[in-house]
């Protein structure tokens, strides 16, 4: 066992808080102190202020633009900044240029792929959504319908994605679609990319169960994209887009860390502020939800150890997600409890993160924990439900045996 | 020996499903608030205003059996309509004043909505420190105060509050009082805060005697409450049952996966220990009233976790679909969440059965 | 909704109470406060004294030597017994003969076996155990071994029984055997009664995760028994031993309330005398557990209801079954966790059920209480785990869709 | 940077589970009581009385990790030999009171066993109502009273006691004194009840000072003992994994539908934090001081929880085979009960955290 921090990271991590400490507007107290309008005034400004500084594409190499820092580096900053309150990826659309499409051009694009989009992803022209999820798809990934074929020089795309988040402010989407009708089920994806500004492309709000339209949906209809716009090999698809979810989970395991403390942190308030700290079951079920965020830190240094050794994520990663999932679910159901009577009602402001975890500075309020209870439902049903992960966990971890397929299913 | 509905309460309940179904698919949006057309067709063709009251205020006769099949119901389908204010809350605490005469009437004729306006501070079910006052103003009194979390609040006509007289705590009817609509999580029950300030009120029970009224009212309602949600989670059962059937993934419906058909299986047990506890707290409150205030607890207790638990269920087996809005799911989550506080948190209800079966003498902990 | 006791049922259940009184010793506080070496004295000359007085067989038709008693009145009887800690079926072997292969043989017998059997259970001549497990088959009841094929005017049974209760003290076991191997599965087996006093027939006992031989494991090689001793059609089998399964346990749901009555008002106890009664988490699982148990009374009135109806138990019945199992496991747990350090080790009189429910008198120490936990492990899988319960509710009782049977898999 | 075993570490694990996978094939029955000859061979051959014991006392380091993956690995086997009681209490207790010279370098010889006899009455781990007193004799003291719950309390030649002298709590080693076994439900851990008549003890760190390094050898144990409970979580786990692969039923191995798969699933979540916990808890004992003893309630309270239920789940997997006593099953699921009341119960260690949590400056809760 070896896990004190280096004086290289920790260096790195003192220039990321002296970095914080002069850039941040005084008097700072998280980006969820701000109001809605505030957020939109700051949020631009801070991305050109990350990328003056190089604190975009952080973990790319240099010769692409980006910092070329190490895992644990990559970790310290995000842990940084989510203690900070500021965004890493201040756009909405910026986790999925930076966490999911640009490392997967990284890793599998041509080099004339690389020097086209990578450079747009930092300076913001291009903004990008996912488009892998679809209707009658959900947790069966290879079930998905959206097809493209080729004529002449360009794909043509037909059918619909479904669970874009900042779909209504992106102009560039990466769709995984079936591209080789002939091939069995996962050897006929092809990963596309698609600009959404044409006519064959309409994008529809979700309104989603917050009464919010934290989603859309996407409409393809004769849509065009280059011929030369594919990620890997014709029908590749399917290993090109799973390649690098393990990876991200493994990285971020800091950050989700450090985003639920700051969570715990409020709900420790409210449990104050509302004189319940001596109450026997929120004492023991405040112990619980503390020992579970601990145990995620843990978990998440044994990732970076194996990451940093050159391990390949593997199906392990299903693990954080499906353990971070439930416990979002539990701490939010205990937050209501704690509101009483307040639960019933919608008051005060609520918080910033359109879903998953609130940054600091969120007020404490009925409204901030009502929709962070609603939208942790979604957390163990969206990147693959907590049922797909402990399938994933039993048959690719433990080994255990597959179920049989059906006699008749599709293969 | 019967565990059900006898013929008449079926052919209520028969009815009442019937109306709520044509008036869902007609007016879908409706859910959304409290529907006065919907309320009027239920009080003109069904009576329900009539529903377990006695005969002597021009009910149906005092079986709180058939106020629980009337719950059970209205639950299932979220309906938006003041039965639980009036003919549930206000009438009990009426009834159990013993000065049901001066309102009952009324209401159970469809001219006068009551509720109950008790609650002041959040989860404040003690009623110990209570900061409404009124004071006696010749025939009639004066009340100063707030009350919040009152159910149907803007749309009631009588509002029964409670409010510290020099006697003590005491019930009053009160007419004219500033009301302002809470945002309610679930937008199929309003709730209101009431603003009484020099309000007039009619004295409903004895001065000082408004405690003991509460507690055998209460307990009326939280078996009540507790039907309803036995509705809301049968009818999240049913939903999530017939998606399971027909959507499918991996080639399979999905409900022929152990994971969906297993968590439904223990939903399933859930509701019909709900179901079950609740219809028969009904039945002991007129037949067994010396269960009855334990099994107002465990009910309430029981049947808020089981409701929650159903809720999050159908929206895990619906997956995306269950997470819009459009989609019923989420209707009945904050219907769930918010009907496990209304009465009080399931852990207060614990901590009272806890009191009395550690404070009974052996063998007697029942 | 009609759940008064009718005035019938309460002079029956007065008459109970007024035999209790007149029959049981002097100072009775129930059978577990009996010692081992009392018990065995009292309970033969209890069977006795309820023979005497026709309490035993008593859901049987008068004509076959039984009370004829209504549903309602069973449950009233076993309910008084249960309360005054008596056994209603006290030699261990009684309850398969009275609440199984007896009833199985007044359905499905020929009136020669009626005339045969029946008096020969109620006098304890024929002490029964079931013979349906086997080892290889598990929850899978349709896939077992065991078989017998007539020759000339006996069946000859080979192959292996498991999990017998009081195999030990019993003298006839009713085997369900493969009798048509060119059958499909639920149609190759038939019920059989067979003498274990012969040679082919070696009764060996089984040390459970408790240390004591609880159970028994039956070899046949060659045991043979009579051609007529086949209870209902050849390839019947199947249906003739489950039909009974889902009645027995919708009639004796009033005993299992007041069973676990018995036990809780002991953890109450356990409670009080170790000073735990301010503790607010054991307050709230206490609360859980008496909840739990008032809710199994209430579904059991429901049952009785429903039988009394005339219904015929399905597979509602799994419901009862889960329910319990899965609470007893808990209340046993609870009580572990409330001895404390005394939890680790055995002391004082373990309780008088070999599995199951202790009776009323039984110790409050710590060795009853851990027996009943290990115990309690068991009551989740035999009779049926908790997961083939989930399965069956599931399919016969929300109709969800069968799992698709393996390629291939046994049909 | 490295979350596991280092190469000494590892060979010492391998070590360690040849040796005792030969001895449990050997001697199985050897697994109900405590096997002085597989201890002569563990101390002898692979040197673990040296574990984790500075170098001055002729240990191997002070690493506390070293201790860890022991643990872990007599925890998989249930190996029924003294290191806990010895080599972790009762070395923790002699390190913390800084008298370790009198008696460690001898138990790292092998020479001497020692254990710590500190409960008296079932569950007191505050020691707040200590009846055992101490009066000085001399240069000795003399003991009276009674110990109970005693790891190893039978074999060991040395028995630190906690005792209340004139100066306050106080720790003794004593040689001579009745042992009576107590007949424990898990039997790979004997524990008996040390009866103190007059018994002479010698003083073991400050008179009065025993509290403090009690709470800090405590916390080091806890460590110990959870490093121990997440290896026996894995021997479940593997154990039900291993059935679930060729374990038949309805034609398919069981371990191919979901009910088992999601079952065990969970228990792996369960049990990889539980082992990430206690080895993250070891290394900070030596390497971040300041978070050991948050971290010592946490690991206890987790993995008392998690191998419990990994035993449970074990056995319901294995169904009626896991039910009998020849299998391993119940083994494992007496020593989970057995260890989750050893070093006090979840609930407490719980209660510990909340203590920490609520009485720290906000942003501080750690």
């Amino acid at each position: 066992m070896d896990l004190a921090s280096t004086p290289r990271t920790e260096a790195f991590r003192c220039g990321v808080r002296r970095f914080l400490a002069e850039h941040l507007p005084p008097g700072w107290r998280g980006l969820g102190a701000l109001s809605v309008a505030e957020r939109a005034r700051f949020t631009p400004r801070w991305r050109e202020t990350l990328r003056e500084h190089g604190y975009l594409g952080v973990a790319w190499p240099e010769e692409y633009g980006g910092a070329g820092l190490s895992t644990l580096e990559q970790s310290a900053l995000q842990e940084e900044f989510v203690r900070a309150g500021v965004p890493l990826l201040p756009l909405p659309t910026d986790p999925f240029g930076f966490s999911l499409i640009g490392p997967t051009i990284l890793r599998w694009g041509t080099e004339e792929q690389k020097r086209h989009f990578i450079p747009r992803i930092l300076s913001g022209e291009h903004r990008w959504v996912q488009g892998y999820s679809e209707p009658d798809a959900g947790s069966d990934l290879f079930a998905l319908r959206t097809s493209a074929r080729l004529v002449d020089d360009a794909w043509v795309v037909n059918g619909q994605k479904v669970w874009q988040t900042a779909g209504d402010s992106a102009n560039w989407i990466f769709v995984l679609a079936r591209t080789e009708p002939s091939a069995a089920r996962a050897r006929g994806l092809s990963l596309l990319l698609v600009p959404i500004e044409q006519p064959g492309v309409e994008v529809r709000p979700i309104r989603t169960l917050t009464g919010e339209a934290e989603f859309c949906e996407v409409f393809f209809t004769d849509a065009r994209t280059d011929a030369g716009h594919v990620v890997g090999a014709r029908g590749d698809g399917a290993k090109v887009a799973l390649t690098l979810l393990g990876y991200e989970r493994g990285a971020a395991s800091g950050a989700l860390y450090a985003g639920y403390r700051v969570e715990l942190e409020r709900l420790i308030e409210l449990i104050r502020s509302r004189g319940l700290d001596a109450d026997a079951g929120v004492r023991r079920r405040l112990a619980w939800c503390w020992s579970k965020v601990e145990i995620l830190r843990v978990l998440g240094l044994k990732t970076l150890a194996s990451v940093q050794a050159g391990a390949t994520p593997g199906p392990e990663s299903s693990i954080l997600k499906l353990y971070a999932a439930e416990y979002h679910a539990r701490i939010t159901e205990l937050a209501l409890d704690l509101l009483g009577s307040d639960a019933m009602v919608r008051s005060g402001d609520p918080g910033a993160a359109k879903i998953g975890v609130d940054p600091l500075g969120t007020p404490n309020s009925p409204s901030a924990w009502q929709h962070a209870f609603l939208t942790a439902r979604a957390g163990t049903i969206y990147g693959g439900s907590s049922q797909i992960q402990r399938t994933t966990l039993g048959e690719q971890v433990l080994g255990l045996p597959r179920e049989p397929r059906p006699e008749g299913g599709r293969t | 020996m019967r565990f059900g509905p006898n013929e008449e309460q079926a052919a209520l309940r028969t009815a009442i499903r019937e109306m709520l179904a044509e008036h869902a698919n007609a007016a879908r949006a409706a859910y959304s608030r409290p529907d006065s057309r919907l309320w009027e067709r239920m009080t003109g063709e069904l009576g329900l205003t009539a529903v377990g009251v006695p005969e002597e205020y021009g009910g149906t006769g005092a079986n709180f059996t058939d106020v629980a099949f009337v719950q059970e119901e209205l639950g299932r389908a979220l309906a938006p309509v003041p039965f639980f204010s009036s003919v549930v809350l206000a009438t009990r605490v009426l009834l159990e004043s013993g000065d049901a005469g001066i309102l009952l009437p009324d209401m159970v004729a469809g001219k006068v909505l009551a509720t109950a306006a008790l609650v002041e501070a959040a989860g404040d079910w003690t009623f110990a420190e209570l900061s409404t006052t009124a004071r006696p103003d010749g025939d009639r009194w004066i009340l100063n105060g707030e009350k919040h979390f009152v159910t149907d609040g803007t749309t009631a006509d009588v509002l029964l509050v409670l409010a510290h007289a020099p006697q003590g705590p005491t019930l009053f009817a009160v007419r004219v009082a500033a009301r302002v609509a809470m945002d309610a999580l679930d937008a199929t029950r309003p709730l209101s805060t009431v603003i009484l300030r020099g309000s007039y009120g009619d004295l409903v029970g004895p001065p000082g005697g408004a405690l003991p009224v509460l507690d055998r009212a209460l307990r009326a309602a939280s078996i009540a409450l507790a039907c309803e949600q036995a509705g809301g989670a049968a009818a999240c059962l049913d939903m999530a049952v017939a998606y399971a059937k027909t959507r499918e993934q991996f080639g399979r419906p999905i409900g022929s996966f152990q994971a969906i058909k297993h968590l439904l299986a223990d939903v399933l047990v859930d509701n019909e220990s709900a179901s079950a506890a609740a219809l028969y707290a009904a039945w002991a409150l007129d037949h067994a009233p010396g269960e009855a205030p334990a099994l107002a607890n465990l009910c309430q207790a029981f049947n808020s976790d089981a409701y929650v638990a159903a809720a999050k269920a159908n929206i895990q087996v619906h997956g995306g679909i269950g997470f819009t809005w459009e989609h019923d799911a989420h209707l009945h989550l904050r219907r769930a969440i918010s009907a496990r506080a209304l009465l009080g948190p399931p852990e207060a209800h614990r901590e009272r059965i806890a009191d009395r079966i550690l404070s009974a003498p052996t063998g007697e902990s029942r």
